[in-house]
């Protein structure tokens, strides 16, 4: 039986488990066993051992999130060598370390919405502060970029006045995000576009009484951040969905095993999410970030 | 005649290797004083532990007030009645003296708590009782030696206990302070306490003691009224035999100065030591325990660095920074505290022995254990040591034994100058011999001997000449000829000659 | 010299004074009182954590199982708060502390009866607390959204203007400071440290007195995971990892003698604090955060060369111009 | 006077040392390796396979050579838990040489070279200043880690040329790493090294009375001071490896690496009191950890409910030893 390993940055983290629901979705179509696992510190050290198990027990196929783009290379080269696929997904592996990137979204597309999500409540502009994961998260990095270089011509009146970094750690964003406020007292919005800082963010603008002055967004877990929209610290977060996205990978997986090519141009079937093109660096974008609000909260949160 | 109050009997105990008592009893009695003697090693110590329910014995009853009771812990001693100023001090160095003085049975208020004030003011009040001239809010460790014995005794004064033990009170203590102790000690004999007293001094058990009894090796061999009894027969028991023989005789023959040492001094600890040492030459050090003569030694062993001062040794000025330096010089110490700084324990006697060695047992750096042992075994079998292999602990040696391991070790290296600091501390009899003979060979053989010792018979039986100190000085040096033995005692304790005459 | 020893809590009270100054020259916000407070607030846990520490590590030995006690008892009482809403929030914390306190029970346990080594005892029970807290959850997180509202409010309540996590802090230390200094139980703890042969002497149960500060450490932890979790409003096995040895690093800053006997509440608190005030200030003055570690790294290195230079032996002192009472 | 032919003529040994040895942890530690062994062998059928016992041996490799040096340290009575910063901040500064074009043999000698400063840094501030190992090391290991941070900031060096990637992921012969015939090199001559020459003759000594030691005339600051620079070679050395393993430095890089070496350490026998232990157990505890780990993996289970074994294992094969000793006190 074919076997993919679904690898993920840790264990536990509800994004994480909710692709693994569409994974297991994709595998019971296509007739495959999906082995869901991953370290439970986010360290591309702790990523290795587990890779190297899953070269040893010969699984046909990895699709990984990484912890670290380039540390994870040579290890997957390995894998490769012993005729293993490999697909990343979610935060990529550098081009050598893989044979498909899988992004959820476009990465302009995603650094647009999350500037768009604190523009659309600040009519007349202000001050707003990103707050990411590790400095070194390979996806977070790429959306900053895409999002300052959208400032400009789209949101003119937005001022963007600083980036921190969070770690995906609770108590170091939470910290971050404190001396965030402390520091710029005409602060109008926090934007996290990271499952954990989002949370830790709306924490503590909830904690120290600002709801209503500074609103907090990014890309969210609706599950985990509900209650944060339901007090209103947060208006409108945004995420793709994690389920078609640990399915689409698993498909692509599928795809690559089947003796599919991965090259520039190429068209891949993601099942029934669709089909995806390949660029020039073997990427493909899933879908658009979906928006969620006062009025679609309740129903998403009950799925993830 | 009234029954006694603590009645000890049939009371044994061993260590690995030592019996330290074998079947002894004992009886304290209300209202007097009775004085524990014996040689070093003899148990006494052992004895107090086990009345304070620190050790346990093997075997033997303990009764206090007619009832038998067991002690498991030092709270079930002092709950039976049962107090005891331990030889070394124990106490607390970072807590206040009157924390110390109440740690365990501290005044409680109302709500259970500490009572800080209450006890403050007692302590307070207990020490100036004893006129001890210390500040019961400051921490112990700022006190001298002199001073934390003080605290010691004030804190069995403070556990209202019928039976008090003073094991060696008076070794630390100046002649003023001394006196002091004297009169409270009268004070809890009028107040009906039974007091067992631990001297080595005879003058002072004279003076204070109602009772005796005396131990040798473990058991107990004789007891009785002070005033019944004269000196010798004490002595006699004690020994076993008569104490003039126990010296080996030898002719010095003294030859050049070997090392020279001029105006020693260090900031808290001494002040302008000089001394030399010929080749061939016994160098008693005396005075009494604490008077700073250990100090010294370690700071010629390169142990203590010296705030001035200088040294030659065979001609060559030498200034050891560590004690490395000084044995590559060729002087070399045995310690005082054997089981801290003389052997390495849970090593083998082998391992001991060839540790400052190593350079001449290996090739190129590497080990050979077959040179070890040879080295080893011709030191060792020369002093005559029990053991049952090369490769045995050294823990489980006698005291003794353990002593001879040291001084093998040094031999080995052949020094020049050998210091040996208080070297029959703890030794049985039999050993004792054996090491003051040994000393004999060591400079017949050319070694320059430096010999620290508290004990007056040693001193005055193997030393060519004795430098008396006091308090971190020197006081005199003086020719071992006709010496008589109060002349010493009267410069280490600093009492004035017509004062006493 | 002789005075920084004396007054070593005054001495580092003013290192935390002239850091707040010196931050707030180029940030005046940052020494309003409500800023002062809210640091407060961010550190109670850590002081709290490190009085804790501070008790086993004045007997000579050491904690390493702190955190993942906090993390295995925050799971727990997340889980339980996420299964039975219902149950109020006192019970739970005292729950917490029962919990925390057996873990730490067990810590002691095997030093008291085993004569385990401390530091091998905790490496091996760290690993094995926040092994159980992946197996207990499976691995999943509880987040804000299972918890139930008041076990999330409770700490972020005020009284007399202070949030309740702070008020916590305060109880726990006053808690401590007549633990140590008014009960026979914390004097023995010091006893136990500053010499345990003399402490055998006295009466003191050596063994048991360990146990004791392992259980009263092992309970702070407990409470901390209450703590902990609802503050942060997620539990994951990953919860504080690493964190025991910021928890001995407050210790060690606030004057903690490693080798026992020596160290203060007081000292804890401000050591604490100290370490607080330094991560505050950082992200506020626009110094890069990547500078945090390396600071309190050296401030670390510093509070030891400083502790031991006056901790340092006098020596026996014999001569009398030198005894100096 | 006194004859030598008159006296008893010591035996160096009573006992047979093959038998003592047969008795001792070594023994249970290489009964517990077999036993793991033969479970991971039938629990999965991927175990037994040239490669994968290859890949094993890189989970261990780079912990257990400082594991090495840290026995010493620990038999010594110290400790040293900034190792794991050591490597960061070795890591780091060879990235940054690599920013400026150094070739292969300078960043080897870069990450070695930081690796002794780091640990003379350390051993001077035990043994120069007097200070408790364990809080000196607390400190320095956020230090270290700490202008790893500094100087890397928010990047992450990569780009290693392939000739330093080889230290970490080449092979000498068929399956055996380069890594590992490191590992088994450096483990024979620490093993002679401890137990073979006067040096380690008095590690031994200072661990178990370091007074008496230097009573002795041991320089025992001397022989601290070179344990600490031995250990900070050693994570230089484990810091090249893993560097060239990941092909990339980031600063959170290494991170748990001091407990686990400790673990090892302790697991193989080795006194935290210091005064005992020996270097053969050191690396049957690796071999062990390493087993344990990866025949966990296998079965895919989550790395960290593998750590509820290690921590069973280091208390349990700890106490059990204690535990006998009462019984048969009691019985
Ligand atoms: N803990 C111990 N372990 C092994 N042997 C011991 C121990 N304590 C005492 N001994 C031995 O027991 C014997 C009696 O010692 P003890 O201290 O009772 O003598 P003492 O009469 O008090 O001598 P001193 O006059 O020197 O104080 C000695 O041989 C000593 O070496
Ligand atoms: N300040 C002190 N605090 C605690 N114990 C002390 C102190 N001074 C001495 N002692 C102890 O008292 C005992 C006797 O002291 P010691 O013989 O070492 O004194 P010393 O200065 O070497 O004088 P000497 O060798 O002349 O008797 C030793 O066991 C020593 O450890
Ligand atoms: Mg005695
Ligand atoms: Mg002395």
């Amino acid at each position: 039986q074919t076997r993919i390993a679904l690898v993920v940055k840790s264990l536990g983290n509800g994004f994480f488990d909710a692709a693994n629901k569409g994974a297991q979705e994709a595998a019971k179509e296509l007739g495959v066993e999906v082995i869901y696992t991953g370290p439970t510190a986010a360290t591309a050290e702790a990523q290795i051992e587990v890779i190297n198990s899953l070269i040893a027990q010969q699984v046909d196929a990895i699709a990984i999130s990484a912890n670290d783009p380039d540390a994870l290379v040579p290890a997957l080269q390995k894998a490769m060598e012993r005729g293993i696929k490999v697909v990343s997904w979610d935060s990529g592996v550098a081009e050598a370390g893989r044979q498909v990137h899988l992004n959820p979204s476009d990465v302009g597309l995603i650094g647009e919405t999350i500037i768009k999500l604190a523009a659309d409540y600040l009519p007349d502009g202000g001050d707003v502060a990103i707050l990411s994961a590790a400095s070194t998260a390979t996806n977070q990095n790429a959306w900053i970029e895409a999002a300052k270089a959208a400032i400009p011509a789209k949101f003119p009146k937005i001022n963007l006045v600083s980036v921190v970094y969070g770690d995906d750690d609770s108590v170091k964003s939470t910290d971050e995000a404190k001396g965030l406020i402390a520091s710029y007292p005409d602060l109008k919005a926090i934007i996290a576009p990271t499952t954990v800082g989002v949370v830790a963010a709306a924490q503590v603008v909830t904690d120290q009484n600002l709801i209503g002055k500074i609103n907090v967004t990014g890309l969210a877990l609706p599950s985990e951040f509900k209650q944060f929209i339901d007090n209103g610290a947060s208006q409108a977060v945004a995420l793709w969905n994690p389920i078609d996205l640990g399915y689409s990978a698993v498909y692509l997986a599928n795809d690559l095993i089947k003796g599919e090519e991965a090259k520039p141009g190429a068209k891949l079937s993601i099942g029934r999410v669709g089909e995806v093109t390949l660029d020039d660096t073997n990427s493909a974008a899933m879908a658009a970030p979906f928006e969620f609000n006062k009025s679609n909260i309740d129903e998403f949160s009950k799925i993830y | 005649m009234t029954d006694p109050i603590l009645t000890l009997s049939g009371i044994t105990k061993s260590f690995p290797g030592v019996r330290a008592l074998n079947g002894v009893s004992l009886e304290l009695f209300a209202g007097q004083v009775t004085a524990l003697i014996g040689e070093n090693g003899a148990g006494k110590s052992t004895l107090v532990k086990v009345m304070t329910g620190i050790y346990q014995p093997d075997a033997g009853d303990i009764h206090v007030a007619g009832r038998q009771v067991h002690l498991p812990t030092a709270h079930s001693a002092s709950a039976a009645g049962i107090t005891a100023i331990h030889q070394e001090t124990v106490l607390f160095d970072e807590l206040t003296v009157a924390e110390n003085i109440y740690l365990g049975h501290a005044p409680i208020n109302r709500f259970g708590m500490i009572d800080w004030k209450t006890m403050r003011a007692e302590a307070q009040e207990t020490l100036d009782s004893m006129a001890a001239g210390i500040d019961a809010d400051i921490k112990l460790k700022e006190l001298g030696i002199a001073k934390k014995h003080l605290v010691a005794v004030a804190r069995a004064l403070s556990i209202d206990a019928q039976i008090v033990i003073m094991d060696e009170p008076t070794a630390a203590l100046s002649q003023k302070e001394i006196e002091d102790l004297y009169v409270l000690i009268e004070l809890l004999k009028e107040d009906g306490k039974a007091i067992l007293f631990i001297s080595h001094k005879f003058d002072e058990i004279y003076r204070i003691a109602d009772r005796y009894t005396v131990f040798r090796d473990g058991e107990m061999v004789g007891k009785g009224m002070i005033a019944e009894t004269s000196q010798s027969q004490i002595v006699q028991m004690m020994v076993g035999r008569a104490v003039d023989q126990i010296f080996p005789a030898r002719n010095a023959a003294l030859g050049d100065v070997v090392l020279e040492a001029k105006g020693l001094s260090h900031p808290t600890e001494f002040d302008d030591i000089s001394f030399a040492v010929r080749k061939g030459e016994i160098l008693g050090f005396y005075g009494l325990v604490g008077a700073g003569r250990s100090e010294v030694m370690q700071a010629v062993f390169g142990m203590t660095a010296l705030s001035s001062g200088s040294m030659v040794l065979d001609g060559q000025a030498i200034a050891p920074k560590s004690a490395a330096d000084a044995v590559d010089a060729g002087i070399v110490y045995v310690p005082e505290e054997r089981g801290k700084q003389g052997v390495i324990t849970s090593q083998p006697i082998f391992q001991n022995v060839s540790l400052p060695s190593l350079k001449k047992t290996s090739k190129s750096g590497f080990l050979r254990m077959a040179e070890e042992f040879k080295l080893a075994r011709t030191y060792t079998e020369r002093l005559d040591l029990r053991a049952s292999s090369l490769s045995q602990d050294v823990s489980t040696l006698s005291g003794g034994n353990q002593q001879k391991v040291v001084i093998a070790k040094w031999l080995a290296t052949l020094p020049k100058v050998i210091i040996l600091d208080e070297p029959t501390k703890g030794i049985d009899i039999g050993s004792k011999a054996a090491v003051h003979e040994f000393m004999g060979e060591l400079v017949s053989q050319g070694l320059s001997v430096i010999m620290v010792s508290s004990e007056l018979p040693e001193v005055l039986g193997m030393s060519d000449r004795i430098v008396v100190m006091r308090e971190g000085r020197l006081v005199d040096t003086l020719d071992n000829k006709g010496l008589k033995p109060e002349t010493l005692v009267r410069l280490a304790a600093g009492i004035a000659e017509e004062a006493a005459a | 010299m002789k005075a920084l020893t004396k007054h070593r809590e005054l001495w580092l009270a003013l290192a935390i004074v002239v850091v707040v100054i010196a931050v707030t020259l180029r940030f005046p916000r940052f020494s309003q009182p409500s800023n002062l407070l809210t640091i407060f607030n961010d550190t109670s846990i850590l002081m709290m954590l490190a009085l804790g520490q501070m008790v086993v590590i004045l007997t000579r030995s050491i904690d390493l199982s702190m955190a993942a006690n906090l993390a295995l008892t925050g799971m727990i009482v997340a889980m339980v708060n996420a299964a039975f809403p219902g149950v109020p929030i006192p019970v739970l914390i005292a729950g917490c502390i029962v919990v925390g306190g057996a873990l730490g029970a067990f810590n002691g346990i095997l030093v008291w009866k085993l004569n385990i080594p401390a530091i091998v005892v905790t490496l091996g029970t760290l690993t094995i607390f926040r092994g159980l807290v992946f197996v207990i959850s499976g691995g999943a997180w509880v987040n804000a959204a299972q918890m139930s509202p008041d076990f999330i409010q409770l700490q972020r309540g005020a009284f007399l203007g202070l949030p309740i996590l702070s008020w916590f802090a305060i109880v726990v230390a006053a808690l401590f400071y007549v633990l140590m200094t008014r009960t026979a139980l914390g004097r023995s703890l010091y006893a136990i440290g500053v010499n345990p042969t003399a402490s055998v002497y006295t009466g003191i149960n050596v063994g048991r007195t360990k146990f004791l500060a392992f259980t009263i450490a092992g309970a702070v932890s407990g409470l901390a995971g209450y703590l902990w979790i609802s503050r942060y409003v997620i539990a994951s096995t990953e919860v504080a990892s690493g964190y025991e040895l910021t928890i001995i690093a407050a210790c060690v800053i606030g004057g903690v003698s490693i080798a026992g006997g020596i160290g203060t509440v007081g000292g804890a608190l401000l050591g604490a604090l100290f370490l607080g005030v330094i991560n505050n200030a950082l992200p506020v003055i626009n110094i890069s955060p990547f500078w945090q570690m390396a600071i309190s790294g050296s401030a670390i290195l510093l509070a030891v060369v400083l502790n031991a230079r006056g901790e340092r032996n006098k020596g026996r002192v014999i001569l009398k111009k030198a005894e100096g009472v | 006077m006194t004859d030598t032919s008159l006296h008893r003529q010591l035996p160096d040994r009573l006992d047979n040392p093959l038998r003592s040895a047969l008795l001792g942890w070594q023994t249970l530690l290489v009964l517990v390796a077999v036993v793991i062994f033969t479970v991971n062998s039938f629990a999965s059928p991927y175990f037994l396979n040239a490669w994968s016992l290859s890949d094993l041996t890189f989970n261990f490799t780079e912990k257990a050579l400082i594991a090495l040096a840290m026995a010493l340290l620990i038999i010594s009575g110290e400790i040293d838990l900034s190792v794991a910063a050591i490597i960061a901040l070795a890591s780091t500064l060879m990235g940054l040489a690599l920013q400026f074009g150094a070739d292969t043999p300078v960043l080897v000698l870069i990450g070695v070279g930081t690796g002794i400063a780091c640990g003379a840094f350390n051993g001077f501030l035990v043994t120069g200043l007097k200070l408790p190992s364990i809080v000196v090391t607390i400190g320095t290991m956020s230090l270290f880690r700490g202008i790893a941070f500094i100087v890397l900031g928010d990047q992450s060096f990569k780009g290693y040329p392939a000739s330093f990637s080889w230290f970490g992921q080449g092979y000498v012969w068929w399956v055996i790493s380069f890594e590992l015939v490191l590992f088994l090199v450096a483990a024979v001559i620490f093993y002679v090294l401890l137990h073979r020459t006067n040096f380690g003759r008095r590690v031994f000594a200072i661990g178990n009375n370091d007074v008496a030691a230097k009573f002795s005339g041991v320089r025992v600051e001397r022989i601290k001071f070179i344990l600490f620079c031995l250990t900070g070679l050693m994570s230089g050395i484990a810091a090249v490896l893993l560097t060239a393993r990941l092909g990339s430095t980031r600063p959170s890089i290494a991170q748990g690496f001091e407990l686990e070496a400790i673990t090892m350490v302790v697991l193989g026998g080795v006194s935290i009191l210091g005064g005992a232990g020996s270097i053969i157990g050191v690396v049957l505890a690796a071999l062990i950890v390493g087993l344990v780990t990866f025949g966990l993996g296998l079965l895919n289970v989550p790395g960290i409910v593998m750590t509820i074994f290690t921590g069973s294992l280091l208390i349990v094969v700890i106490a059990l030893p204690i535990l006998f000793k009462m019984w048969r006190q009691r019985a």
